[in-house]
């Protein structure tokens, strides 16, 4: 390993880390302006021009407000639980290939954090571990609003991951790897040349379960109970205030993107596109633009989903996981199969 | 490299380990036993199992232990009884019996535990996932199936003892 | 030409029984009857459409495999058929009077019975010619075991068919209890010969016996023994024959069948299929004739005092089997096994003509409240007349040709004593069969009013039967004529002589009587039946049965004594019931209650008390448990480090 | 040696896991925390059934595992579900106050 090489290995693992955050900030100021248009009202336009500006000045007042912390809370879990959060939300970015393979000084530098063998699995091992931060913070605060968050959301979050797991072993079988770029690369080419060879289209209903579920995982509309304003308070965070407040928002930002991200490789070809192969780092950067479209028409859609539909109530979120999801997630898992049996018997 | 990875790995597994024992709040010990678990994967990855790692971490530190701490916080128990043990004899002669197993099992398992004359394992040579995934849809289905089917009543069992309607 | 298997004869009247026996109680007294009956004629029509040119042929043996049956080791038996010389004597009269009781069953049994028990009479009675026709044409020892247990079975079912009264299953059980003596028997001899002969097949045996009689000599004497204690028990010989007359407690067709013609000359059958066994053991021979003998006289000798017209019957068949085995036992055996054919058709006759004066007297059975039937009954009585002068041997009806080849064979066997017992058994036949008959048929009516005015012919059903088998019974005889009425005319003695194996011992050959001999004992015969027909006659249907009771009460400890069967009901109950009821009574109330259940009730009165004790190792306390299992791991542990 | 580890190593790692787990399950009071040391033990089972694998070359181990994580999701679902039930009953799980199932 010479120097280029970890250059290279620290770029490729801290680039991601760096950016992801940063376009949280006009992704806060991207859906309340939807908000504001699909509730017909203008949404923030005072701070700079359309109102940029405006999250910037949020995450300053967020920066300079008071800390106020419980005095019964636990208090190292109380500071451990944002960070967490943060954490396995950038975590799960680290094997999401977002481009192609670019040529550096004669070597291949494949666009992703680590091209682990296991990428799928390590993601949601990652997002299984996001539930403690919740979990803790809920439980930490010493508040029973916060506790009650805490719970429902240890529930929701294991009851949504089988789901979500079950559909993600569709792709998984046609795909015959865990590994993400393998992922892609099964999805190259067309079907009766004009169909992209996604597996969004086999597996519509994989695809719509995953999402839906990846809806859950977030705590995002028409999920979000652990947060429930109108029954919880916050929820979980009713007890954070100033930065550390913001780290759980944040982590919900950037775990809308990671999950768009990932539904957008699994189902939506990632990078690629048909006829598409990246060659130098102007192909390379098309093939990043490409990648970021897919994944902010998904961030779109939650977006859009979170100012139209209305909370579930906590028993219906239960039954629809595990007595709709679940089974629906099966027979998914089963069409897949037979699908591939379908191909390797032609 | 490896070496520290899997001597730092192991401290902290042990450390969280002996946290989780001493931990007065369940929750507490819960957490310690989760980051206990996430070091054991990666021991496991240094195994050449990097699949169960990812299993370990997702089945055991993202459902089995969320699963005792929603318990937890649904009980709302928060610390052991303070009070004495009421039976001092059950803590003497078990730490007694514990000590006397720790030390035979330790000098059992380092004498005697590595068979002699195995080749160095490397990860070329080691299985892969698709090896496990061929093995149990193989040889091991019957046990797999059993396993479905253990897990089903597992999930039936369950229900039936903490619903509160149609009890007998 | 294709023929019918021999299979089928057998499985004919098995399908009869099943079909009786499933569907019979639900389809009607029509159904059973068409199917009952049916099944055997068609049998019976299968029998002789194998025997008819088997007679025409050349006689030589006939041997069907249907399947293996038993393969163990070396050892293998078949289901196999045979048709030889002998079962096809056995087949042509069992299929024959069979079936013509079978269609007198259908008149005896109509008016008495239900749907369901007329179902079940018939099924059984199909069941039985099912087994009756496996033991004859059975080729190896364990299959004719099959039909033995089997008419056994069926005997002991129909014995105890008027189940409602008491004394018929008691009768049943008695009859198989004795039964199970003689196949005890049965079951050691074949024993014997598959350890002596390592097989059971009747070619396998008797070859191996004829050919090499040295080898086999020591155990044959027990072999044929244990087998003929079988052919006792089944035959109703002394001491096994108490069973038989009180077997008569079943319908009466059943007693023709069963307990005269057919199923109680098993024995005899057995032991001529035996003969080779049984002539190579002189010793056996000789206990098999003074068995025959004393059965004959004793049985003869209780006849003379019975009452009841079937036990009269009953006690002549025990005597006329004796014959039989006078004759194997002298070596006689065509004789014997003619005297089994004779005797199918006259004691059949007479016992379905005792039903047929049973059923005009509505049950009836003493014949003290009978007499004067000749003029009411009248094919009744013509047919029983002619029977009851077959058996007591006034020619030229069929008994005497048989019986006076039995004697013949005796007195040129060199035994005078036994002819001349014999000889005296003839005169005793003839005296008690025409006290029968004079107290039946001659006289005035001694019944009741009612009985009287019910007195009435039985139907054709019945009555048919009756003359057939009375003209068989008159006729019968001469396929066996004696030497000195033609060289020729001992047809049966030429179809028979290939089952008598020439044995590789020399046999003292039987130097032929002198005709002048032969008349002589001819006239022995006839004159002693004739004289005990006359004295009968005299004392019965002239006097009135004066002179007896005269004698009667001059010796009523005598009388009394033969009245109740020399009381051997009594010695057995005596001897042999008792004894066991006591041990029985020791098993139960020392060994069973006293001893095992008190090992049991102190076993679990141990187990309650340890539990009593232990139960406090149960503290409720998971952790007692945990470092209790912990202790257990470590002293394990501590075991195994000191292995290493 | 298991890549650059040794074997004994990862035993010794194990056996140490087991005790710790052996020590909480007997000395702990709470159920819940007695049923986490029970899974502490099973994961150095775990731990030493995957080093035996690694270190052989075989599958096996890692089936082992595989399995024993299955039955312990199952057990911690029943386990757990028990003592929400048992809580309700006794609002303790203390398992010292729990012995109703004595002689």
């Amino acid at each position: 390993m010479n120097l280029i090489d970890w250059v290279i290995l620290v770029a490729r693992v801290a680039l991601p880390a760096m950016i992801l955050p940063a376009i949280v900030i006009p992704l806060v100021w991207y859906e309340r302006r939807v908000a504001a248009f699909i509730q017909d009202r203008p949404g923030p336009n005072r701070v700079g021009p359309f109102g940029l500006l405006q999250s910037p000045a949020d995450i300053l007042k967020l920066f300079m407000k008071e800390e106020v912390i419980p005095s019964q809370s636990d208090r190292f879990l109380f500071y451990l639980a944002p960070g967490l959060a943060v954490f396995s939300a950038l975590a799960t970015f680290a094997v999401i290939p977002y481009g192609g393979t670019l040529t550096i000084a004669g070597k291949d530098v494949p666009l992703l954090g680590a091209d682990i063998s296991i990428g799928v699995l390590y993601v949601f091992a990652m997002t299984s571990l996001s539930v403690y931060a919740l979990v803790l913070a809920g439980w930490s605060s010493n508040n029973k609003f916060s506790l009650m968050g805490g719970i429902r959301s240890s529930a929701q979050l294991i009851s949504y991951e089988l789901a979500m797991t079950t559909a993600a072993g569709g792709v998984i079988l046609s795909a015959g790897s865990f590994k993400l770029a393998d992922i892609i690369a099964a999805q190259q080419g067309t079907w009766l040349g004009f169909i992209p060879r996604w597996n969004v289209f086999p597996q519509i209903l994989g695809f719509l379960i995953f999402f839906i579920a990846t809806f859950a995982e977030t705590n995002r509309l028409p999920f979000d109970l652990p947060e429930a304003e109108a029954e919880l308070v916050a929820g979980y965070h009713t007890e954070y205030s100033a930065m550390h407040f913001g780290s759980f928002f944040l982590a919900e930002y950037v775990n809308v993107i990671v999950s768009s991200a990932l539904t957008a490789t699994l189902y939506l070809g990632g990078w690629s596109l048909p006829g598409f192969h990246p060659h130098g780092v102007l192909g390379v950067l098309l093939s990043l633009l490409v990648f970021a479209a897919k994944t902010g028409f998904l961030v779109s859609v939650f977006v859009w989903v979170r100012w139209t539909l209305p909370r579930f109530r906590y028993d219906q979120l239960m039954a629809l996981g595990w007595k709709v999801f679940l089974p629906l997630a099966l027979v998914n898992l089963f069409w897949a199969a037979a699908l591939e049996m379908w191909k390797a018997a032609r | 490299m490896e070496r520290i990875v899997f001597d730092a790995a192991a401290t902290i597994a042990l450390v969280f380990a002996a946290l989780m024992v001493l931990s007065r709040n369940p929750v507490k010990s819960v957490l310690a036993l989760v980051v206990s678990f996430f070091f054991l994967a990666v021991i496991y990855v240094l195994l050449f199992a990097p699949f169960i790692a990812a299993i370990q971490v997702i089945v055991y530190a993202g459902a089995i232990l969320v699963l005792f701490l929603f318990v937890l916080m649904l009980l709302n128990i928060r610390h052991e009884g303070s009070g004495k043990d009421p039976r001092p004899i059950q803590r003497i002669v078990g730490g007694g019996a514990i000590l006397v197993f720790t030390i035979v099992l330790v000098a059992l398992l380092s004498k005697h535990g590595t068979p002699p004359g195995l080749p160095p394992a490397s990860e070329a040579a080691a299985p892969h996932i698709g090896d496990v995934a061929r093995a149990v849809y193989s040889d091991f289905l019957l046990p797999f199936e059993a396993l479905s089917v253990l897990l089903l009543a597992a999930l039936v069992g369950a229900f039936v003892l903490v619903s509160k309607e149609h009890r007998p | 030409m294709s023929v019918l298997p021999l299979w089928l004869i057998p499985a004919l009247p098995l399908a009869g029984f099943l079909a009786c026996g499933l569907f019979g109680t639900r389809l009607g007294k029509r159904f059973v009857s068409v199917v009952g009956v049916g099944s055997v004629g068609l049998a019976t029509v299968a029998a002789f459409s194998r025997l008819v040119p088997y007679l025409g042929g050349d006689h030589a043996p006939v041997v069907e495999r249907v399947s293996s049956w038993i393969t163990a080791g070396d050892f293998r038996a078949e289901i196999a058929f045979r048709l030889d010389p002998l079962s096809a004597l056995m087949l042509s009269f069992v299929t024959f009077v069979g079936f013509l009781i079978h269609v007198y069953s259908t008149g005896y049994m109509h008016h008495d019975e239900t749907d369901a028990g007329y179902a079940r009479f018939f099924s059984y009675l199909n069941l039985f010619m099912f087994s009756m026709l496996t033991l004859v044409l059975a080729q190896n020892f364990l299959l004719m075991f099959v039909g033995w247990e089997g008419v056994g079975l069926c005997s002991y079912l129909l014995i105890g068919y008027y189940y409602e009264q008491p004394f018929a299953p008691a009768a049943g059980k008695k009859a198989f209890v004795v039964n199970r003596i003689g196949d005890w028997g049965f079951l050691l001899g074949m024993f014997g010969l598959a350890t002596q002969f390592g097989t059971l097949d009747y070619d396998g045996v008797f070859q191996a016996a004829a050919k090499d009689p040295a080898r086999f000599a020591p155990a044959l004497t027990l072999i044929a023994l244990c087998l003929f204690l079988g052919a006792v028990g089944k035959s109703a010989q002394v001491p096994l024959y108490v069973w038989l007359p009180d077997a008569m407690a079943g319908p009466t067709p059943v007693s023709a069948l069963i307990h005269a013609a057919t199923m109680v000359t098993a024995g005899v059958y057995m032991v001529a299929r035996c003969n080779v066994l049984f002539r190579l053991s002189p010793d056996a021979m000789l206990v098999v004739a003074i068995i025959g003998t004393i059965t004959a006289v004793l049985a003869a000798l209780i006849a003379l005092a019975q009452n009841d017209i079937k036990k009269v019957l009953a006690y002549s068949t025990v005597s006329q089997l004796g014959y039989m085995f006078l004759a194997c036992g002298v070596g006689a055996f065509v004789a014997g096994m003619f005297h089994v054919m004779t005797h199918a058709f006259f004691k059949a006759c007479l016992f379905l003509g005792a039903g047929s004066v049973m059923h005009a007297m509505s049950g009836e059975l003493d014949m003290r409240r009978m007499g004067g039937l000749k003029g009411k009954l009248p094919t009744t009585y013509r047919t029983f007349l002619v029977a009851a002068l077959a058996i007591c041997g006034i020619p030229p009806l069929a008994g005497f040709f048989s019986k006076d080849a039995i004697l013949a064979g005796a007195f040129e066997a060199g035994q005078p004593v036994l002819w001349a017992v014999g000889l005296f058994t003839a005169g005793l036949t003839a005296f008690y069969m025409f006290r029968m008959v004079a107290r039946v048929f001659a006289g005035s009516f001694r019944g009741t009013p009612e009985q009287e005015h019910h007195v009435h012919e039985s139907p054709p059903s019945m009555t048919v039967p009756l003359v057939v088998l009375a003209a068989l019974s008159a006729v019968g005889g001469f396929v066996g004529l004696p030497a000195v009425v033609g060289e020729h005319g001992n047809r049966i003695e030429a179809f028979l002589s290939p089952i008598f194996l020439p044995l590789a011992a020399h046999e003292p050959a039987g130097h032929a009587l002198p005709h002048a001999t032969e008349w002589l004992l001819l006239a022995a015969s006839v004159a002693v039946a004739a004289g005990g027909i006359g004295l009968a006659w005299k004392w019965y249907a002239k006097e009135d049965g004066r002179v007896p009771d005269r004698i009667a009460a001059a010796f009523p400890a005598l009388y009394a004594l033969v009245a109740d069967k020399f009381r051997v009901d009594e010695l057995y109950g005596a001897l042999v019931v008792k004894p066991f009821a006591w041990i029985a009574r020791i098993c139960w109330k020392v060994i069973d209650v006293l001893v095992i259940d008190g090992v049991l009730n102190a076993g679990a009165f141990l187990v309650e008390l340890a539990g009593d004790l232990l139960r406090f190792l149960q503290t409720g306390n998971v952790r007692n448990y945990a470092l209790t299992f912990l202790l257990g791991v470590v002293a394990l542990m501590l075991i195994v480090m000191g292995g290493f | 040696m298991i890549g650059k580890i040794p074997l004994a190593d990862v035993l010794v790692v194990s056996a140490a896991l087991f005790a710790i787990g052996l020590a909480g399950a007997l000395l702990r009071r709470t159920a819940i925390v007695i049923f986490l040391s029970i899974e502490l033990m099973m994961n150095a089972a775990n731990l030493a059934l995957l080093g035996y694998g690694a270190a052989l070359g075989t599958v096996d181990g890692q089936i082992a595992v595989f399995f024993v994580i299955a039955i312990a999701a199952a057990e911690a679902s029943v386990g757990l579900a028990i003592f929400v039930a048992l809580f309700r009953h006794t609002e303790t799980i203390d398992v010292n106050k729990i012995n109703l199932l004595k002689w």
